[in-house]
């Protein structure tokens, strides 16, 4: 093999790295707002998720038949309508179920477990048991070749910048805004942020229907890479909640360091190992490094 | 100076929150016999104080010394074991279990799983665990249900879980808060009979209080000591008033 | 959609249906109704207590409706159901009418053993049409042994089994993977292949005989073998180790929405089917519908059945079956293999003379089936079928073009001598 | 029949005895040996169910893994049993007679040497109770002494599940892959698939569970059981009462796992397989609801709840095949909204008053009278998003004036 070959190979191996890594951060970002942020084990994230690829789907279908040249177009609007779907359930989800558990973290769990069990079934009976394929616009399939034997994936650049939109706006909102502002105050001292006239119930429909309208964004965009059936949110769960636990659940940045690494983990150890063995590999090790360090990369260290 | 003459002897004792000394080089001695409270204002590094010599918090540096055994390195049940009881400052207490229980889980036997299981309550058992109870005054109440008690009655209550250990050195952190005046009344009389035979370490606001029970008083301000003395004294130390009263 | 239809309330759908069965088929049974019960009583017909009656026999039908099967096993209820009106329509078997008992399995394994037990414990079942996935099939196995019950299993699978209890209707592996490989080697010239797999049993056995056939049988190489938990959704690493290995063809047998997951990336990555030749036996019609055949089209997969198939019987079968559950419904390989189920049970029955599921054990080798949708097939003494294999083009639309078939039906052969 | 009542009312013994008449008598009385032998699998269930409510019920941890010891279990016992199928002459056809099927599929030429002392059915037993037990002490120990508990732990043990769920499933040589191990068929001779076997194998696991329960029982009943309520409560107050709480949950977690092990071998002997679609997280998460149904603080009620979801399960399933997941869905949303402590919290507020109704005293010292429907199950670790004190600030609220103690 040639030295070029070579470098071929190892930039597109880095380039499945940093797309792992960008699919994992999607996915984890909502449930880190969720999870990291109100303590809430959102087991229907991935049901979440599906929303937002059903979304893709059903658009794509009404846009073949009322409007087939702006195909290659929809993905945009799609995108935005899958968040403010999954954003509309997820608030109800929080009105009708999560808002009166607050206070017991683990039966968040079974209730929202529950409620992912509920929406399959909703799903398989709305859109039938079998995994559709929504049209994707041509643009967003095949590959970028800048050089021969230099193949970059389109969706993968795609999701890659999806995810840097995302995370940057989960940031700025998080950082700059006066809702992320009520979050952080209402997540440090509910009692108090209650106190200084924050609408705390308010905050956490609020912050609890944005994760899930991240977890429909990821949802929508994993179109271009995955599958869309009825159980295919659930494939993403337990990854998505190691990144965020791995990340330390309060961090963003966190997050963001631990879906780094897990990408990198396993997509270099799946190059060298085989897929089964790698996957076993990477998990090991987040367990280990949990064992030793429970709270996980990034951590407050405060007075308890 | 030797150590070994002090119950409890802290030297050099620093602690840091990312940067944050909550306590700065702080070194400390208590005798055997003594009740020493310590007051300061919020933010003084009080409770942090208590935590790091029960272990719940780690050192950053020095040492803390009981009875002449290093204390910085064990973990929390090891150095309860050695004798170091802590009452926190909200009441801390099973608010599911009877009083009754709540005294015979703090009984110092039976402290291993196995010895867990094979615990029972024997005579002696019972007898000091009423003996504690007509103690904290709650002799009647072995049978209730400890969270159906009075805030007061709670904090005794953990005082009472505290002596079952019968400790060489009890800390209690605002052991009055949120009490009644005849209650406070009460709580004096009850920790002035329990120091009889032991060392107490007491933080409270309260100076009345303070002026009633206090052998020392220790000052503490932004993680240091400020003062240290009798009541009398320590209340007309300019450095005091200042801290209390300045800004 | 369209494949709820199955599911709404079974006796309206049922009703609705068997009108449309007897307007689409020769009403030859009916007239002859009475006469059959005359001529098969009861009483000699069944002898081991099973739920016969003079006008009616129960059989049970056992897939996942729910869970994550439910994706492959749902076209397998459906053809069972047509095949099971058309046979009604034409009056029955032995003169009676075919009644359903459904049991879910819910993709899980235990679940089918019970839901087995009952059918033919309780139920006392004639037959059953069931299971999808190989770990389904280990699993209800002793009971069928156990409790003499009658199976009709419709997938392709890994070999390596033969049971009095079981009619294999699909193919297995070697049916399915010699004549194809040997396909690719004749017309593509393909000499090194890398073999890709689901991780469990049936990719892992039949990655192992298509091994041995192309190290020791067509002298190939194979550069690469790699498996990957089912569910995975991952493969570009995997991709790129293709690209190292630079395989003249890639032999895939990847399942379920990992499946979609696979040919995406692929495409995503450059290994379009101009540049990368691509065998795979685990994609059929009904796994394009989640792929997207612009996502995978001019890839080639070897199988026994297509929908695209030109001849009589599989026009009659297919028209039937969209007839029944809408225009935009799709058969696969396994939903064909479903279909023969019932047909060669009746067959099968009418032969032995006999519901005695002994009897039509015995009876089962040599029962030919003219008329199924593939073309011809029998029953072989080891109770797998005899039938050709085909290999496909996958096209755009989400349909094969077939673009090869065996000259002869292949020998089923479930424990080949040199593929161990 | 008021002292009956009364009886029921008071006595914690009263649920077990009813337990007893209706798995003992009730059940196998009334039902054919198909159902019965169903009822048999779901009580290997209920082994991982009481495990729970040790495990979450009492000791406030929460662990999504439960799986992987009934798997664990299921698995020894089903090694043994398949080697004693896997005898020479009814392998004869194998390319390898005398090792298991699935072995000889994966050119596998000798048994690996750790399935050798399988053949020992002593060695079996052994290992069924204590693998899942050694793993739980490895897990347990790590993340105890690091003070990882609640959502984290359950996260975790997660995690473990699906490494392990793949690890089986990926080693199909050895394991089965995720066909399991199938078609076990004699032990020690004796054909377990037979319907007196079947008899016999569940009077013994009924035996079996009772024996559990009483087992849980009395360490409910130790000053261990009032450790761990007490733990669950305010564990660092028995933190600082001298106890090192990390062994204390070791211990519980260990006693569950226990549980799961010896319910995944009935499980094995009974059904006559063991597959990997035990370890995974969907039955580890189902086999939590079975105790939450049945209220996670009560023995008994963990078995009403496998009993009664599992048949559920059955009768939907059979009955209306496409609804059958929505109502598992209410159950779950429904037992934590509106009944946290499920039928036994049920029968504490309601048909308990009932029996009661003539005034009787109630007996305050068993805690398995006590059931705080509020109850924070579980504390959250160090690191969690809690919010943390406010440093030094004194308690705020307003105090009830308490009554004077009476120091003399």
């Amino acid at each position: 093999m040639s030295a070029s070959e070579m470098w071929n190979i190892f930039l597109m191996q880095g380039f499945a790295g940093l797309s792992l890594f960008s699919v994992l951060l999607l996915m984890g970002l909502g449930l880190a707002i969720i999870f990291g942020q109100m303590g809430v084990i959102n087991m229907a994230h991935g049901e979440f998720m599906t929303i937002g690829a059903y979304t893709i789907f059903m658009l794509s279908s009404l846009t073949e038949t009322y409007a087939p040249t702006l195909t290659p177009y929809y993905f945009f609007v799609a995108i935005i309508v899958a968040f403010i779907l999954a954003f509309a359930v997820g608030w109800m989800a929080e009105w009708a179920l999560i808002r009166h558990l607050y206070r017991r973290p683990l039966d968040t769990l079974l209730a929202t477990w529950g409620l992912s069990l509920g929406m399959q079934q909703i799903f398989r009976s709305t859109f039938g048991a079998k995994e559709v394929s929504p049209t994707l616009p041509e643009w967003l399939l095949g590959s970028w070749a800048p050089a021969e034997g230099l193949d970059i994936p389109i969706n993968g650049m795609f999701v890659m910048g999806l995810t840097l939109l995302v995370t940057a706006g989960v940031f700025l909102m998080l950082y700059r805004s006066r809702w992320g502002l009520r979050v952080r105050a209402t997540v440090s001292n509910r009692t108090m942020a209650n106190a200084i006239g924050i609408n705390t119930k308010k905050t956490d429909r609020m912050t609890f229907a944005i994760g899930c309208g991240i977890a429909g964004v990821a949802g929508a965009a994993f179109t271009t890479i995955g599958s869309t059936g009825p159980t295919s949110g659930s494939l993403y769960i337990v990854d998505a909640f190691l990144v965020v636990t791995f990340g330390g659940a309060a961090s963003l940045l966190g997050t963001v360091a631990s879906a780094f690494g897990i990408a990198q983990t396993q997509s270099i150890s799946e190059f060298f190992l085989t897929g089964s063995m790698a996957k076993v590999l990477t998990l090991l090790t987040i367990i280990t490094i949990l064992m030793i360090r429970p709270q996980g990369l990034f951590a407050l260290k405060v007075r308890r | 100076m030797s150590n070994s003459d002090f119950v409890l002897a802290i030297e050099d004792l620093t602690v840091s929150f990312d940067g944050f000394k909550a306590i700065d080089a702080l070194t400390l001695y208590v005798d055997k016999g003594e009740l020493r409270v310590i007051i300061g204002p919020n933010g003084a590094g009080k409770t942090t104080l208590l935590d790091l010599i029960c272990g719940k918090t780690k050192a950053s540096g020095g040492s803390i010394k009981f009875k002449n055994n290093e204390m910085t390195k064990l973990a929390e049940h090891q150095i309860v074991r050695s004798g170091i009881g802590r009452k926190f400052q909200t009441p801390s207490i099973y608010e599911n279990l009877s009083v009754f229980k709540n005294l015979e889980v703090s009984f110092p036997r039976g402290r291993g799983v196995f010895g867990a299981l094979a615990f029972k309550c024997t005579d002696d058992v019972k007898a000091r665990i009423e003996e504690v109870a007509a103690e904290i005054g709650l002799a009647d109440q072995l049978n209730t249900e400890a969270g159906l008690l009075s805030h007061g009655q709670k904090q005794w209550l953990e005082i009472g879980m505290l002596l079952m250990q019968d400790p060489e050195l009890l800390m209690l952190d605002e052991p009055i808060a949120g009490m009644s005046v005849r209650e406070r009344e009460l709580t004096a009389e009850l920790l002035e009979r329990i120091c009889r035979n032991r060392s107490m370490i007491v933080i409270e606001h309260d100076m009345d209080f303070v002026k009633k029970i206090a052998h020392k008083v220790t000052v503490m301000h932004q993680g240091k000591i400020l003062a240290e003395g009798p009541m009398d004294k320590v209340q007309n130390d300019p450095k005091v008033i200042d801290v209390y009263l300045g800004h | 959609m369209s494949s709820q239809d199955d599911r709404d309330d079974p006796q309206s759908a049922s009703r609705r249906n068997f009108n449309r069965g007897m307007a689409a088929l020769p009403l030859i049974g009916m007239p002859t109704l009475a006469l059959a019960n005359a001529k098969f009583p009861t009483a000699t017909v069944n002898t081991t207590k099973l739920a016969i009656t003079d006008t009616e026999v129960t059989v049970g039908q056992l897939h996942s409706a729910t869970g994550t099967m439910a994706i492959s096993e749902t076209g397998s209820i459906q053809a069972e159901r047509l095949a099971i009106e058309q046979i009604n329509a034409m009056g029955g078997v032995l003169g009676r009418q075919i009644k359903i008992i459904q049991e879910d399995g819910a993709s899980d394994w235990p679940t089918f053993a019970e839901k087995s037990k009952k059918l033919l414990v309780n139920d006392r079942v004639a037959a059953v049409f069931g299971c999808w996935t190989s770990a389904s099939r280990k699993a209800v196995l002793p009971v069928f042994e156990k409790e003499n019950g009658m199976l009709y299993y419709p997938t392709f699978y890994e070999g390596l089994e033969q049971s009095k209890n079981v009619i294999y209707t699909g193919q297995e592996a070697t049916q399915q993977i010699i004549w194809g490989l040997d396909w690719v080697q004749k017309e593509k010239n393909a000499k090194s292949f890398f073999l890709i797999g689901s991780d469990y049993i049936w990719p892992r056995t039949s990655n192992k005989i298509a091994r041995k056939h192309i190290e020791n049988f067509q002298k190939g190489k194979v550069v690469g073998e790699e498996y990957y938990p089912l569910g995975h959704t991952n493969f570009n690493s995997l991709i790129n180790k293709i690209k190292v290995a630079k395989p003249d063809c890639v032999y895939a047998i990847v399942v379920g929405g990992s499946n979609v997951a696979f040919y995406k990336q692929m495409k995503a990555a450059g290994l379009t089917s101009d540049k990368q030749l691509l065998l795979t036996i685990s994609v059929t019609e009904d796994e394009l519908l989640g792929i997207g055949g612009e996502n995978c089209n001019g890839f080639y997969a070897c199988m026994k059945y297509f929908q695209s198939l030109d001849n009589a019987n599989n026009k009659k079968f297919v028209d039937a079956f969209k007839a029944k559950y809408g225009a935009k419904a799709v058969i696969g390989d396994v939903t064909q293999a479903a279909y023969l189920g019932p047909w060669l049970w009746k067959a099968t029955v009418e032969k032995a003379g006999s519901f005695d599921v002994d009897k039509v054990a015995a009876a089962s080798p040599g029962i030919e089936f003219k008329s199924a949708p593939e073309g011809y097939v029998k029953i072989h003494e080891n109770h797998h079928l005899w039938s050709k294999a085909r290999i496909g083009q996958i096209q755009a639309d989400g349909q094969f073009k077939m673009i090869a078939e065996s000259p002869n039906l292949i020998e089923p052969n479930p424990f080949p001598k040199g593929y161990q | 029949m008021d002292k009956l009542k009364k009886w029921l009312g008071t006595s914690d013994m009263a649920g077990i005895v009813v337990l007893a008449l209706v798995v003992f008598v009730v059940l196998p009385g009334t039902v054919d040996i198909f159902r019965l032998n169903l009822v048999g699998k779901y009580l290997t269930y209920a082994f991982v169910a009481v495990g729970l409510v040790m495990l979450w019920g009492y000791g406030g941890i929460l662990s999504l893994g439960q799986g992987v010891f009934f798997g664990l279990g299921g698995y020894c016992m089903a090694m043994f049993l398949k080697l004693e199928a896997s005898d020479p002459i009814s392998t004869k056809i194998q390319s390898t007679p005398g090792i298991p099927d699935f072995m000889d599929w994966n050119q596998i030429t000798q048994l690996p040497i750790w399935w050798e002392p399988f053949r020992s059915l002593p060695f079996a037993i052994l290992a069924l109770l204590l693998v899942p037990t050694i793993l739980a002490f490895i897990v347990g120990f790590a993340m105890f002494k690091r003070r990882v508990g609640g959502v984290y732990f359950a996260i975790i043990t997660q995690a473990v599940a699906l490494v392990l769920s793949v690890l089986i499933i990926g080693q199909q040589g050895y394991t089965g892959g995720v066909n399991g191990i199938t078609d076990l068929k004699t032990m020690l001779g004796w054909d377990i698939r037979t319907d007196s076997a079947k008899y016999i194998l569940y009077f013994a696991n009924a035996v079996l569970l009772f024996g559990a329960i009483f087992a849980c029982r009395a360490v409910q009943r130790s000053k261990l059981g009032t450790l761990l309520l007490a733990m669950r409560d305010k564990e660092d107050r028995v933190r600082f009462s001298g106890y090192d709480v990390a062994n204390f949950k070791v211990f519980v977690f260990c006693l569950a796992a226990m549980l799961c092990g010896l319910g995944g071998a009935m499980f094995a002997l009974q059904v006559g397989f063991m597959s990997p679609s035990f370890v995974g997280i969907v039955p580890s998460i189902e086999m939590v609801i079975f105790a939450a149904v049945g209220g996670r603080m009560s023995l008994v009620g963990a078995v009403y709840g496998t009993l009664l979801v599992n048949f559920g399960k059955t009768y939907f399933s059979e009955t209306f095949p496409q609804l059958w997941l929505f109502l598992m869905a209410a159950l779950f949303i429904g037992v934590v909204l509106a009944f946290p402590n499920g039928i036994a919290g049920l029968y504490e507020s309601y048909v308990k008053p009932w029996l009661l109704k003539s005034k009787a005293p109630r007996d305050t010292g068993a805690p398995t009278a006590q059931v705080t429907p509020e109850a924070t199950p579980a504390t959250p670790p160090r690191t969690s998003a809690a919010p943390a004190r406010a440093l030094d600030s004194a308690p705020s609220g307003k105090q009830p004036d308490g009554v004077g103690p009476a120091v003399a």
